[in-house]
């Protein structure tokens, strides 16, 4: 007796096919629907644009023509990859170093009562410390230097991490951990297995969230001690006024944010939420 | 070859910038031995912090901010280099045509309520026309480069701003009202008293004499060579910025107005006057615990007859 | 109600999922049978086979199918004994069945108190599911269900993981209120004698896909389901349908 | 017969024998062990900051008698208390835009694929438009007034909130969706009952993160266009290099947050977690 | 090995939660049993009464109890199908029995497609347990204790949620398995007969505070142990411990 065998009358179709019905209620689940909806948005992101362009004259809404234009000239002068490039750098270092001992810390504090006694004082206050404050600590006790510069934003964001991480490890279903000890799990496949795709969501949400929040403060810095990347450039154009090229630099990072999202993040995402039966 | 290097840091694109730029465009700092580096910021902070970090020798800011620093223990001192200051400026063609039009008006203020532009301005009003700016107008503090867009607009009836906003604001139909030279006038300056200077650590300089010394006579050579002539400003004119040749005729003119002609010891002694009155009026956030300026805050060497 | 007028029909075409691979795994294929109203109804098939899923879809929680179900199942007030208990652990056992009452009932503390007290839950009222040992979280979903006077009643084998004694109680508890109240009840169960014991119709599913095999009337009058008739009922059954019913 | 009554050999003992034993390896569970482990942990803050006062000097370390002394001064002056209400009162008010606006795109984009593919590039953009830009286009755009203000922090600290709360609603379990679904609930029981709590571990890190975000980019907003308010203090402060009034006017921010933390947001905390087992 | 010398020594003298009052609630009170090694013993009793929670201190991911357990279950390599399958949903079928394998076993591929087609899974070892049925994620979770040929298996209500069929056929898998392979098997049940026939000794509880009331030797020999000796061996005990025993 077989009861559960997988064969069965297998219906001749393609990829699409074999996927589940959209719900009805999304009714763009195809490809080709996303796609559409993608570049409605994108479309009305645009026209929204223009109307501004329109409503506040060229000076203070240059239009999407301008700027292009802007971010060409710049991008075959070698000054915007240049100072885009240096930024990068800047955010992915932080990123990675934030995101480390951020998690870190709040695996300790959410899962020990001890640990997060201890520790939330410091968090609170590193919490509400001012971006301002931290790096000019930084960079008087450190030096000028591209250290410093990544350690004040790390130290930034570090809160935030821990934060949504703490979260995140008190919300983990006893349950698996049980089952882990009784099989006595070896300590890297408990991690592996059990508890990193339970932090998987608040990784996520403290991962976007947090890319964004550290390149917001990387313009401040940058703006505080550094003498390139995007945010010295953006402070730059703003003492002159020059939304044009502010909005150039903007879009210009704000695409490669898009780009690392689309291609990078969704994929790995998805892939680590096959299991759920209903991925949105 | 082995000149010494002097770290000037500049905001990118801050006017002084001009003369920097002509120093090394001239060579003057090779003839005077050593080899200008600019150290470029986006932020007039970064430079102070950079200063306070150890990774600059020279940068720019005022003798209050000097006089306070050297009241709390950093030897920091002054060299002045320009006398250009903010001044309010209102639409030509509206009704504010002195400070007693100023009275319920919104008054964009740049640098917020410690700037001295706007403490020597409220002394005047006061002393002058018996008004209390602080509290008859509506001052908004703010980001000049804000404020300066906000007066185009129209949403703020007059601005007080930097003197390069100001150079702007006046090809579009903008006048000057009232000036902080002439606010210091009324507090006892016989001449222009300076705005900005170069600032840097006393010790640093007394090991560095030479270069210092080179440093500052460089920068007055270039002075006198932006003074004179138009084809060493159409050498900078990629760094000004300047939109069109209104701008940049506006620039060059407001620049050459500001170049000090006065000995230092009479600048001295003018500012040492305003400064008390400001302390006076800025009280202890503004000037700290000094209520002289501070012995020393203009350089002692530049008295020193050299 | 869907108590009144003719049999709910209903009418599964197919219904398959995804595997893993890509394809079309058809989990059911051609089901139909129909449900007389107010009748007790036992589903009856292997594991696997597709009776949750059926479930499912009389319940509307799942529409991507193909066929045709019986309107009333949307408009009726249903109740479902889910197969795990799916109570809110954030909310305590009280609450959890008081959230589930219509909106419209009164006399609402009484009713909850009955209805936990029936399953032997009295005591444990303010506690939240998770100090519940599995069977007690059971009769707390099965009070739930029954609490709230549906007009058809889903139970997804209600009585594992109870001690026989408890079980047969709430059996006995189930056919008293369906007696009072009577309801269109389906039953998922692997319990042959229970089916017997409780129900007017058996339907027999296949293997997967789900297909009805047989519809079995239990003829035997309630009052005479002892033990002993329910055993050689059972029994027989077992002989006539060998692949799928076994004791 | 009834196998479960509560009754039995209640022992007599008083609330704090009744919790069950702490875990061992958290050996400081008592009410005492956290206060001593919590007054340690800032203990130990006051001698980190008195060594850095020794190492980096007054000026640009000042001591903590110093800072204190200059609290006592500025709030005995009215200053601190005016500008620290002023800032509160615009936290605040953004704090509950953004919260509000946030959780309602984020669970939108997490709970329809529609809704998600259409917002999903504005999301990114507004995720990674720096805060100076914002801030600018709302002050040029509304004006210099308290709306523009509020709303441009609202704006900063938006997408971040809608980040974290899709992927909340993302994790939802559909079990229980599905029983509210069978047994009817109405709307208002379905987000109070079953939504909400799902929700809560993201709610909390978001509204943390959240707080602390919206006090950074606050700074910035009244740097950048008004008159008044911590942030405004903080930077004229900076201008003179004022370490001390500095840190006094961020610590005295820390500490209200510190006091929200402890008195407001724990308490609350601990009574919508009662349900966990084994509260962290 | 739990196997060796003298039978597993179990002391409870206390156990006890906290009532949502704050008052504190006796769930064990005094449980003394002794388990032979390489015995196959059955635990019943009533629901509720604390059989989860012995298993969960022997398991020892409960240290909060007043009393001694025998070190060997600290030091033997144990295994465990809980009430609930608890598969890691974020894994396959494959993999979650993958990961709980001893680390030093070789030849892993074939044991664990052994483990699962013994259970009758062999064609969904790359689903993951969201898109099983409630049946088969049980036997998933019975095909991970098996595979990991532990020293000690707890089994908390194994089959249920099982056709009869399924269910029969698991049962003598078990018991084939133990005759190869003898381990300490402590296995919870509320099925009288079921224990009968796997059992060596039968351990009856009461009602909560638990405590052991009875032991029970089976003593049929294997061998003979069709339904109808079962059965009676059942009726037997049922008349024995009329509180506690229900067919
Ligand atoms: N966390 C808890 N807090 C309070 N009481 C609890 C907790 N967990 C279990 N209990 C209680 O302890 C008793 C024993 O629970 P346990 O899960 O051991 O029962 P069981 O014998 O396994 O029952 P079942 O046959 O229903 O699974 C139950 O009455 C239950 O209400
Ligand atoms: N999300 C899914 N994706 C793929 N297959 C699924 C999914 N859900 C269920 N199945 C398959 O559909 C079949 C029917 O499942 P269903 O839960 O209806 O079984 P059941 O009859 O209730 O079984 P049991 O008695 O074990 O509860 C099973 O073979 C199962 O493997
Ligand atoms: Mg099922
Ligand atoms: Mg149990």
């Amino acid at each position: 007796m077989a009861p559960d065998t997988g064969q069965g009358v297998a219906r001749a179709s393609g990829a699409a096919g074999a996927r589940p019905r959209a719900r009805p209620r999304d009714l763009l689940g195809g490809r080709s629907g996303t796609f559409l909806v993608r570049s409605l948005s994108v479309l009305g992101f645009f026209a929204l644009w223009m109307a501004g362009t329109l409503l506040l004259g060229p000076r203070l809404c240059p239009s999407p023509a301008t700027v292009a234009a802007f971010v060409v000239r710049e991008t075959a002068s070698g000054e915007l990859p240049y100072h885009l490039g240096v930024t990068l750098l800047r955010v992915a270092a932080a990123f990675l170093l934030a995101m480390t001992i951020g998690t870190l810390a709040g695996l300790a504090m959410g899962r020990s009562r001890t640990a997060n006694l201890v520790m939330e004082p410091w968090l609170v206050l590193l919490l509400n410390a001012p971006a301002l404050i931290v790096i000019v600590l930084a960079y008087i006790w450190i030096g000028l230097t591209e250290t410093a510069a990544i350690l004040a934003v790390a130290i930034n964001k570090i809160p935030n991490v821990t934060v949504t991480i703490r979260e995140g490890a008190r919300a983990m279903e006893p349950a698996y951990m049980e089952m882990a000890r009784v099989y006595k799990f070896p300590k890297a496949s408990l991690y592996r297995d059990v508890i990193l795709p339970q932090l998987q969501p608040y990784l996520a949400a403290a991962g976007r969230s947090g890319l964004a929040l550290i390149w917001k403060i990387v313009l401040v810095v940058e703006l505080l001690g550094r003498s390139n990347g995007v945010g010295f450039q953006v402070h730059l154009y703003f003492q002159m006024f020059d939304v044009r090229a502010i909005l150039g630099y903007t879009l210009a990072f704000v695409t490669v944010m898009l780009l690392i999202e689309f291609l990078l993040v969704q994929p790995l995402e998805r892939r680590a939420n096959r299991w759920r039966s209903r991925p949105a | 070859q082995d000149r010494p290097t002097l770290r000037l840091g500049l905001l990118k694109f801050g006017t002084v910038n001009w003369e920097a730029q002509t120093i090394i465009d001239e060579g003057l700092d090779e003839r005077h031995g050593f080899e200008l580096r600019i150290v470029s910021f986006a932020g007039g902070d970064a430079t102070k912090v950079a200063m306070q970090a150890g990774d600059i020798d020279v940068t720019t800011g005022d003798w209050l901010f000097v006089s306070r620093q050297r009241a709390e223990g950093a030897p920091l001192t002054f060299v002045p280099y320009s006398s250009s200051i903010g001044a309010v400026m209102a639409p030509c063609e509206s009704d504010i045509a002195s400070i007693e039009d100023l009275r319920s008006k919104r008054l964009g203020v740049a640098g917020g309520p410690l700037d001295k532009s706007w403490l020597m301005l409220l002394a005047l009003a006061e002393r002058r026309h018996g008004i209390d700016l602080a509290r008859e107008t509506s001052p908004v503090y703010g980001a000049p480069p804000l404020l300066a867009e906000k007066l185009r607009q129209g949403e703020l009836g007059a601005g007080l701003n930097y003197w390069h906003y100001n150079a702007r604001l006046e090809t579009e139909g903008f006048c000057e009202i009232v000036s902080a030279q002439e606010a210091a006038r009324e507090l006892g300056a016989r001449g222009d008293i300076s705005a900005v200077g170069y600032i840097f650590d006393e010790g640093w300089a007394q090991e560095n004499r030479d270069l210092a010394l080179g440093f500052v006579a460089a920068s007055r050579e270039a002075k006198a060579v932006l003074a004179g002539s138009d084809a060493a400003w159409q050498r900078i004119r990629p760094i000004m910025g300047a939109e069109n040749d209104a701008v940049f005729e506006a620039l060059v003119r407001r620049y050459r107005e500001g170049i000090p002609d006065r000995p230092v010891e009479e600048e001295e002694a003018d500012t040492r006057a305003v400064y008390r009155h400001l302390a006076e009026i800025g009280g202890e956030k503004l000037v700290g615990v000094a209520q002289e300026m501070t012995p020393g805050t203009f350089w002692q060497a530049l008295k020193d007859g050299s | 109600m869907a108590g009144d007028g003719a049999a709910l029909r209903v009418r599964i075409e197919e219904k398959s999922y995804a595997s893993p691979g890509g394809e079309t795994v058809p989990v059911i294929s051609g089901l139909e049978m129909s449900l007389p109203p107010r009748a007790f109804t036992c589903l009856i098939g292997p594991s696997g086979c597709g009776k949750t899923t059926t479930l499912r879809i009389l319940l509307g929680l799942d529409d991507e199918f193909e066929g045709k179900i019986d309107d009333r199942f949307r408009t009726a007030r249903l109740a479902a004994a889910f197969q795990e208990p799916r109570l809110l652990p954030w909310r305590t056992v009280r609450q959890n069945v008081d959230l589930a009452l219509p909106r419209d009932m009164t006399d609402r503390e009484a009713v909850i108190g009955r209805a936990l007290a029936d399953v032997g839950l009295e005591e444990l009222l303010d506690r939240y599911p998770g100090q519940l040992s599995l069977g007690q979280a059971r009769r707390a979903a099965l009070a739930r269900a029954f609490a709230v006077r549906p007009d058809i009643l889903f139970l997804d084998e209600p009585f594992v993981s109870l001690d026989e004694a408890t079980a047969q109680r709430l059996r006995g508890l189930l056919i008293e209120l369906w007696t009072h109240h009577p309801v269109t009840v389906l039953m998922v169960t692997h319990n042959v004698r229970e089916a017997v014991q409780l129900a007017d119709r058996i339907v027999l599913l296949t293997h997967r896909p789900a297909r009805v095999v047989g519809e079995v009337a239990v003829t035997l009058p309630r009052e005479a389901r002892t033990q002993e008739t329910v055993g050689a009922f059972a029994a027989e059954l077992a002989r006539r349908h060998p692949g799928l019913v076994t004791l």
